[in-house]
């Protein structure tokens, strides 16, 4: 049972995918696929959630060779936990597109790429083999490359550029992390090389080193400081649907990852790898919030912001304590399911203004008032107004930032989510509230595209029931997320979980 | 690049390049080789084909199926009518040359169909052990030997997956970039 | 109580729709849930005049110890009925005064929400909840003082305010959980019982910077108090309500609940006097320059609230007493004058007091309730703000230290509060004038009646101060100093010191206002000063902030991938460095040169053939050479595989090197030649950075390599790989069988690629086809 | 050996980066597929070197026999040599489209996406 409930995160997508390959030529079809991958996604992940939550870590070995010499699949809460959310996300991103997205762009693969997008990011989030995690993060990251280039636009083609170059990079470093691990501890299993970690016999000095190429090819991928600079080249570049997709989801897997490998292999020599973090925490928090600042398009504004909330997420991180880690996730999860749905609403207002930049945009708030809730609701969680979701993240990571006596970084988020605020409240102003002005035609509304108008709003709603019931009824998820930071920082755990049938 | 030699070498050769790479295929798991050096040789193999002759020839001759197609009658249900058809291209198919109430039609099998195939096949290869209550892609191999083939087993199918993929992938590049 | 909370939510997301349905009668549902909650908390009264508290609990976030507590005790329940008193004639008010407005349904959407969570705030007994109806505030304040959204004075002024408020705020939690962790607890009741242990804490001194700044900001202390006469943008109801009687004072609700917790220290007094005094006396004096009916009022307001935390700063039982009757007294006549503003606003089409004379005629229940409020503001003998004033001079004779400086910011903000007096509530109405400024219209009861109310409440405190305010009063002053208090109102103490100050006071006052249109010529001259002030600094910060932001952008995001990649390395060698640096193990080169000698002849051949060819490739400027050059080091990669027993490796470096040149020739034509564009001082710099880069590349690699490899993956394939695994070619075991996995998630990228070269050709979007 | 082929790859890496550098598409490919090469080749060097023997059990054994080369890296080097040409393959389309689309081969000439836009213009 356990068995079957860990793969069907990849095996859902992948077949979906190839059958949506197989129905290439007829676009229905494929969406009907779609939708039932989708939800036959959403549904596995929360049986396995449900399970997890129940019995704690389960693992299987795939091929069925015992531990550290197959490819284990592990899932803990963590793991479960981003799944899940972007399984939600890949619902609302997928009932976006149906209407959202050019019919060219889907007669060019675009529901399969969607769905082995997905496969790379269950990969991910399931292995136990950090050769295996190399392997899905190329999964993931030539999907995205496809589908940033997807259309052939000028500035997507700029962007793309700009991202497979920085991203190959990345690749080639990770690569490179995974053979000096090899070399140095001779295993490849994330359980088994931190039992070797721990041992008397390795190297500190060496494995922080191999730890450094993963902080760089991870901090590429998480785009962190200074390492960010392909997202604000790329993210604003592809259609709605796809850039909410990768905006939303996929630097939070690179915090995954992050997150994974430094609580449970590369645990040596913290007094030099935590004050690195916090430094890079800091300064993702200033620049990306400042980026965003100096941005006059909706989208860019948005993008930016995405840098400036992975700086939480590192700093949850480098904090170190159970609760910073809680703090972390629940930074991860609000944040997939926040600046997707910023996206998307950025979408349905393209979709009828035809534009993203903000002078040409305005009065909203007078003829979509439910659109203008919607953002407000997505921008002030994201700011971390209580009692939304960015609130509880924010929280958790001040008081344990506090608790350790780290004033600076928190002094620093506090600051940051003030800018935060300020520029939420730059697109409020200017795309809702300001009159729109007057130069710029006035859009002609048809009954079809006013149907369609609807239609767009439903992953909207969707996911800001999700926000909502993320910040009102925080305290069930704040308990999972302690939980799961509990099982990050026990890692014996995760290592009997996986290395039980050897001992 | 239609030079003549080739064309005529290459008629020759790429029952060869299919047969040899099909060799490749089955020694892998002896032997150096194995599915994906045995797909790129298969696809090498089409290349060369496809240099000499342009990529439409190349299509029309590897990559398309000839079908009779006969209109729906009325009141005739969709299953039934794909039986038929089915019967008429399978069982039948000899003398239905000339039959005035069937229409020949050329089904082009896109590059894309071999991949997902591929895709499934390595996909599925696992799904057995799932099935008989084991982990996911746990191997199953039979008790006998074939010749030639050796020992079939689920590990055989996967590479037999990716065999097709690689070939798959290789010609719709292939054919793309020859198109342009 | 939480249901109310919750009825109240509920409500304020229903209102635009009630707005659809009930058209101009939307007011009603609202001002009866305000009186509703106003009569669910007089039920309370007797309890708590009996000295009982109330507390209940629910259960939120209990992992984080962030519940929704609600404490009522006689400071709670006093600021409470305010709230909601208030509420109900603001909400009849607004109905009025926004009549036909097309936002009416979201204004009372946001108009409900704040008072809620007013009311959160100041029932909260849990510091973090009581933080998060705090920043509901705020929220609701600015969506609220943007309320003519297509105004950019407006969206300027909520923009403001919400950034004052919210690093208040943000200040304000972080205060809040340093206290939280000095005083072991979130819970209030808990805390107040906690203070020496705070007081004691080495966090005290960080936590109470942080929460100062966070009700100062609140409470348009000096220098934050800008926000407060901007945010006069939005309609009269919502200056009324928000930015006089309730939202502003939360800022003295929270000094004055904490002060058992904080209060006490020299700390705390100077700072909370001393910031206090300057606003009170700063917010006078600006109000003097100011023929804006509003503009005015608002600086008055910062003028009392200064003295409101003044008092609360003194921190002895006579000063707090003094305290809470000036809050009653402040809220009573201020949002009477504010609502008279917004009517002579509403009927005359101006608020510019230069144009304003003889409108007693036309509106004489406006006036009346103007001059009711305004004698209460003077201090004037049977209104309730002449107890107030009197407890206040009172106040400042017992003060323990700076009494005489008190006495003197009493006595001019008094002077100046008599002189505003004049001006509004006579020289507005009854002065005569020969050119009466015409009223365009009558006003409807919705108008004049919420602030006759306010003013006969004022007056009928006044006059029973014993019934009405004292009972109340003392249990609220009773939860601030924490021990049984019983103080007596009365409304005549007799001649003394005290009364002859505010004769003194009122005569001063008349003066002033009879100098007044002369002490105004000083406006530009002070405008010019004010100008540099902290409005200004906020501009400038605003304005910096986004020069600042952009430079740093494009300097950082400049848009050259070259830049992007030399900065990722030489992250990536600074870590690597760091790593090393002093690290134990480090190259033992010496004692490895014997390895120098392991070399075989074609080996060295190898090696030797590819430096040239490196180096050939970077100077070359043909394209096909540099392709021809390619193939030839990926083949010769391949050769080393074969040489170090990988033929599978080597056999698929080799097809896979054939097809890359395959795909370079084909796209070969379609580029350009080589062009130099690096200039020769770039060239260097990359050469060194490149060379540094590939050297320790190799450091690495030597130094990974000292160690032997202890594989146990490499002995458990070479033993079971065919018992097990059935095949020979342990390899191809790993890729089909024990690590098909990786091979899944491999071929599936080339899959990707595939799809993605097909689409990137063929499909090609102009302009036209967007999404 | 074991000596002089870090060495290579260093040069591998280091010539990569510099063609990388440059801002021509052309020379951005190159470097791309150098960098590949490198690091594949980074990871087989890694472990230690075995002349002569592969991972291949005889046919006459049932296990392998010391010394046979280290299975684990070439089946890494496997995956990751596909993986990079896919990636590379693309990248090389990729450059082409962009090169057709925005007629420079000039990688400076890429920044439109990364620049601020004026609120007026």
């Amino acid at each position: 049972m356990i068995q079957l409930l860990l793969v069907l995160p990849l095996l859902v997508p992948l077949y979906g995918a190839i059958l949506c390959l197989f129905c290439w030529r007829k676009l229905q079809v494929q969406m009907a696929i779609g939708v039932v991958t989708q939800l036959g996604l959403l549904t596995s992940s929360i049986f396995l959630l449900q399970v997890v939550n129940k019995q704690g870590i389960v693992t299987t070995q795939v091929g069925n060779w015992p531990a550290p010499f197959g490819i284990t699949l592990v899932a803990d809460l963590f793991s479960c936990l981003m799944l899940v959310v972007s399984a939600v996300v890949g619902v609302s991103v997928f009932l976006f597109s149906l209407r959202g997205l050019d019919v060219k762009r889907m007669d060019f693969g675009y529901y399969p790429l969607l769905l082995l997008l997905q496969l790379g990011v269950s990969g991910v989030c399931l292995t136990g083999d950090i050769f295996n995690l190399f392997v899905w993060f190329e999964v993931l990251l030539i999907c995205c490359f496809v589908l940033i280039a997807l259309g052939g636009k000028k500035n997507q083609l700029e962007g793309a550029i700009k991202y497979v170059t920085i991203n190959f990079l990345a690749s080639g470093f990770l690569l490179t992390g995974t053979g000096i691990v090899y070399g140095l501890l001779g295993s490849l299993n994330l359980a088994e090389l931190a039992l070797l970690v721990r041992s008397a016999e390795a190297h500190p000095s060496l494995v922080t080193l191999a730890a450094m190429f993963f902080l760089v090819a991870l901090g590429i991928k998480a785009a962190i400081f200074p390492l960010f600079f392909w997202l604000p080249a790329s993210y604003h570049t592809p259609p709605i649907p796809i850039s909410a997709f990768i905006a939303g989801l996929i630097t939070k897997v690179g915090v995954y990852a992050l997150v994974r490998l430094f609580t449970l292999v590369f645990v040596l020599e913290l007094e030099l790898m935590l004050p690195i973090l916090t430094y890079v925490a800091g300064f993702t928090m200033v620049i990306g919030v400042l980026g965003a600042a100096s941005q006059v398009d909706f989208r860019r504004i948005l993008a930016f912001h995405i840098i400036s909330q992975i700086g939480y997420m590192i700093m949850g991180l480098a904090l170190y304590t159970p609760l910073a880690l809680a703090g972390c996730i629940y930074f991860v999860v609000h944040n997939i399911l926040v600046k997707t749905n910023l996206f998307l609403i950025s979408g349905v207002v393209a979709h009828r203004h035809r534009t993203f930049a903000l002078r040409k945009l305005g009065g909203i708030y007078l003829k979509q008032p439910t659109l203008a809730l919607l953002f407000i609701i997505s921008a002030f969680s994201l700011a971390g107004i209580p009692p939304l979701s960015g609130f509880w993240g924010k929280f958790m990571l001040a008081k344990a930032g506090f608790e350790t006596g780290s004033y600076g970084i928190v002094a620093t988020s506090l600051g940051v989510s003030l800018l935060t605020i300020f520029s939420m409240t730059k697109i409020w102003n200017e795309v809702f509230w300001k009159k729109k002005p007057e130069t710029t035609e006035d859009e002609i509304e048809t009954k079809v595209e006013k149907y369609e108008n609807r239609l767009l709003h439903l992953p909207v709603v969707f996911l800001v029931l999700f926000i909502l019931v993320l910040g009102l009824g925080a305290e069930s998820f704040i308990q999972f997320t302690l939980k799961a930071a509990d099982q990050l920082l026990n890692t014996d755990i995760y290592i009997n979980a996986v290395l039980k049938d050897v001992k | 690049m239609k030079t003549l030699i080739l064309a005529v070498a290459i008629r020759i050769l790429l029952p060869l390049f299919i047969l040899f790479s099909l060799y490749i295929l089955l020694r892998g798991h002896n032997h150096p080789g194995g599915g994906f050096i045995g797909g790129l040789i298969c696809a090498i193999g089409f290349i060369f084909h496809t240099m000499a002759h342009g990529p439409g020839h190349t299509i029309a001759s590897f990559f398309c199926i000839c079908i009779y197609v006969q209109p729906r009658q009325t009141g005739q249900n969709k299953l039934s009518h794909l039986l038929r058809l089915l019967s008429a291209n399978v069982v039948n198919r000899k003398k239905l040359k000339g039959n005035a109430t069937y229409t020949l039609k050329l089904l082009q099998v896109d590059p894309l169909f071999i991949i997902a195939s591929g895709l499934f096949f390595a996909a599925s290869s696992g799904v057995a052990g799932l099935l008989l209550q084991q982990p996911y892609m746990t191997a199953y191999w039979a008790d006998f030997y074939l010749p030639v083939f050796g020992k079939p087993g689920t590990p055989i199918l996967f590479d037999f997956g990716v065999y097709l993929l690689v070939l798959g992938v290789i010609l719709k590049i292939t054919f793309v970039m020859a198109e342009e | 109580m939480v249901i109310l909370i919750l009825a109240g939510i509920l409500l304020a997301f229903a209102a635009p729709q009630l707005y659809h349905w009930l058209g101009k009668y939307t007011y009603l549902p609202f001002t009866l849930f305000a009186a509703a909650v106003f009569v669910y908390l007089s039920t309370y009264v007797p309890g708590i005049l009996q000295g009982h508290t109330y507390s209940y609990g629910y259960t939120w976030t209990p992992s984080l110890n962030i519940n929704i507590d609600f404490y009522f005790d006689g400071l709670s329940l006093l600021f409470s009925l305010l709230i909601s008193g208030f509420g109900v004639l603001i909400m009849l008010y607004a109905g009025g005064y926004l009549k036909g407005d097309p936002l009416l349904g979201r204004f009372y959407l946001y108009l409900t929400l704040f008072m809620v969570a007013m009311l959160g705030v100041v029932l909260s007994a849990n510091i973090f909840s009581l933080f998060i109806f705090w920043e509901l505030t705020s929220v609701s304040s600015y969506l609220l003082i943007g309320y003519k959204n297509e105004k950019k004075e407006a969206r300027d002024a909520a923009l403001q305010a919400l950034l004052v408020t919210g690093s208040g705020g943000l200040a304000l939690m972080a205060g809040l959980l340093l206290l939280g962790i000095a005083g072991g607890s979130y819970s209030l009741t808990e805390l107040l019982t906690r203070g020496d242990l705070v007081r004691a804490s080495e966090l005290y001194i960080p936590a109470l910077v942080l929460v100062l700044a966070g009700a100062f900001t609140k409470s348009a202390q000096f220098p934050f108090h800008f926000w407060l006469p901007n945010a006069m943008e939005a309609p009269t109801p919502v200056s009324a309500f928000l930015h006089s009687a309730t939202m502003v004072k939360a800022g003295i609700y929270l000094l004055a609940r904490l002060s058992p917790v904080m209060g006490g220290t020299e700390a705390w007094q100077y700072s909370l006097m001393a910031a206090g005094g300057i606003t009170a006396v700063f917010g006078v004096f600006m109000a003097m320059q100011h023929t804006d009916l509003k503009a005015l009022l608002a600086y008055t307001t910062i003028s009392a609230l200064g003295l409101l935390v003044t008092l609360t700063g003194i921190g002895a039982a006579p000063a707090l007493q003094a305290m809470l009757v000036f809050l009653l007294a402040h809220a009573l006549y201020k949002g009477t004058l504010f609502l008279v503003a917004g009517n002579v606003d509403h009927a005359t089409g101006t608020r510019d007091l230069n144009q304003l004379q003889g409108l007693g005629k036309k509106m004489w229940r406006t006036g009346a309730a103007a001059t009711m409020a305004a004698l209460s503001m003077a201090g004037v003998l049977p209104f309730f703000g002449f107890i107030g004033k009197e407890l206040l001079y009172q106040a400042a004779l017992e003060a323990e230290v700076f009494g005489f400086l008190l006495l003197a910011v009493f006595f001019i903000t008094g002077m100046v509060f008599v002189t505003v007096a004049f001006v509004l509530g006579y020289g507005l109405f009854w002065k005569k004038s020969e050119n009466t400024t015409p009223v365009q219209h009558h006003l409807p009861p919705s108008l004049y009646l919420p602030p006759l109310v306010l003013a006969t409440a004022g007056l009928a405190f006044g006059l029973l101060p014993g019934i009405m305010a004292t009972p109340l009063l003392q249990r609220a002053a009773q939860a601030v100093l924490v021990e049984e208090q019983s103080f007596k109102l009365v409304l005549w103490h007799g001649f003394n010191l005290v009364l002859g100050l505010s004769l003194l006071t009122l005569v001063a006052g008349y003066v002033v206002f009879l100098y007044s249109i002369r002490l105004r010529s000083f406006a530009p001259f002070i405008d010019k000063v004010h100008r540099f002030g902290p409005n200004y600094l906020y501009k400038l910060s605003i304005v910096g902030l986004l020069y600042g932001a952009t430079r740093i952008t494009a300097v950082i995001q400049n848009g050259y991938l070259r830049n992007y990649i030399l900065v990722i390395i030489l992250t990536l060698m600074t870590l690597v460095t760091m790593a090393l640096w002093n690290g134990e193990p480090a190259l033992e080169f010496g004692s490895r040169m014997y390895q120098l000698r392991d070399v075989r002849i074609h080996e060295l051949i190898l090696v030797l053939l590819i430096f040239p060819a490196l180096a050939f490739l970077l100077l070359t400027g043909s394209r096909l050479t540099s392709i021809a050059i390619m193939g030839m080091i990926g083949y010769t990669a391949a050769l080393f595989y074969i040489l170090f027993g990988a033929p599978d490796v080597a056999a698929t470096q080799l097809l896979i090197e054939t097809l890359t040149v395959v795909l370079f020739v084909l796209i070969l034509h379609k580029l350009p030649a080589f062009r130099k564009l690096v200039t020769s001082y770039q060239r260097i710099r990359y050469i060194i950075v490149s060379a540094v880069f590939g050297g320790m590349m190799t450091y690495v690699m030597l130094l990974v390599k000292q160690f032997p490899i202890k594989s146990e993956l490499k002995r458990y394939y070479g033993e079971n790989g065919y018992l097990l695994g059935k095949g020979h070619n342990i390899v191809n075991v790993i890729l089909v069988d024990f690590r098909a996995l990786d091979t899944l998630g491999e071929i599936t990228v080339l899959a990707v690629a595939a799809i993605g070269i097909f689409a990137v050709l063929k499909l090609q979007l102009g302009k036209g086809d967007n999404s | 050996m074991n000596l002089i082929i870090p060495v290579l790859i260093g040069a591998f890496f280091g010539v990569g980066l510099y063609l990388i550098l440059h801002r021509h598409f052309f020379k951005l490919i190159l470097g791309l597929i150098l960098f590949g090469l490198a690091t594949n080749m980074f990871i087989f060097v890694i472990v230690d070197l075995s002349r002569g023997s592969t991972a291949i059990i005889k046919r006459e054994n049932e296990v392998a026999v010391e010394p046979f080369a280290d299975p684990v890296p070439q089946a890494l080097l496997l995956t990751a040599i596909v993986i990079g040409f896919a990636i590379q393959a693309f990248a090389i389309v990729l450059i082409k489209r962009v090169f057709q689309a925005i007629g420079t081969n000039d990688l400076d000439d890429l920044d439109k996406t990364d620049r601020i836009d004026q609120y007026y213009k």
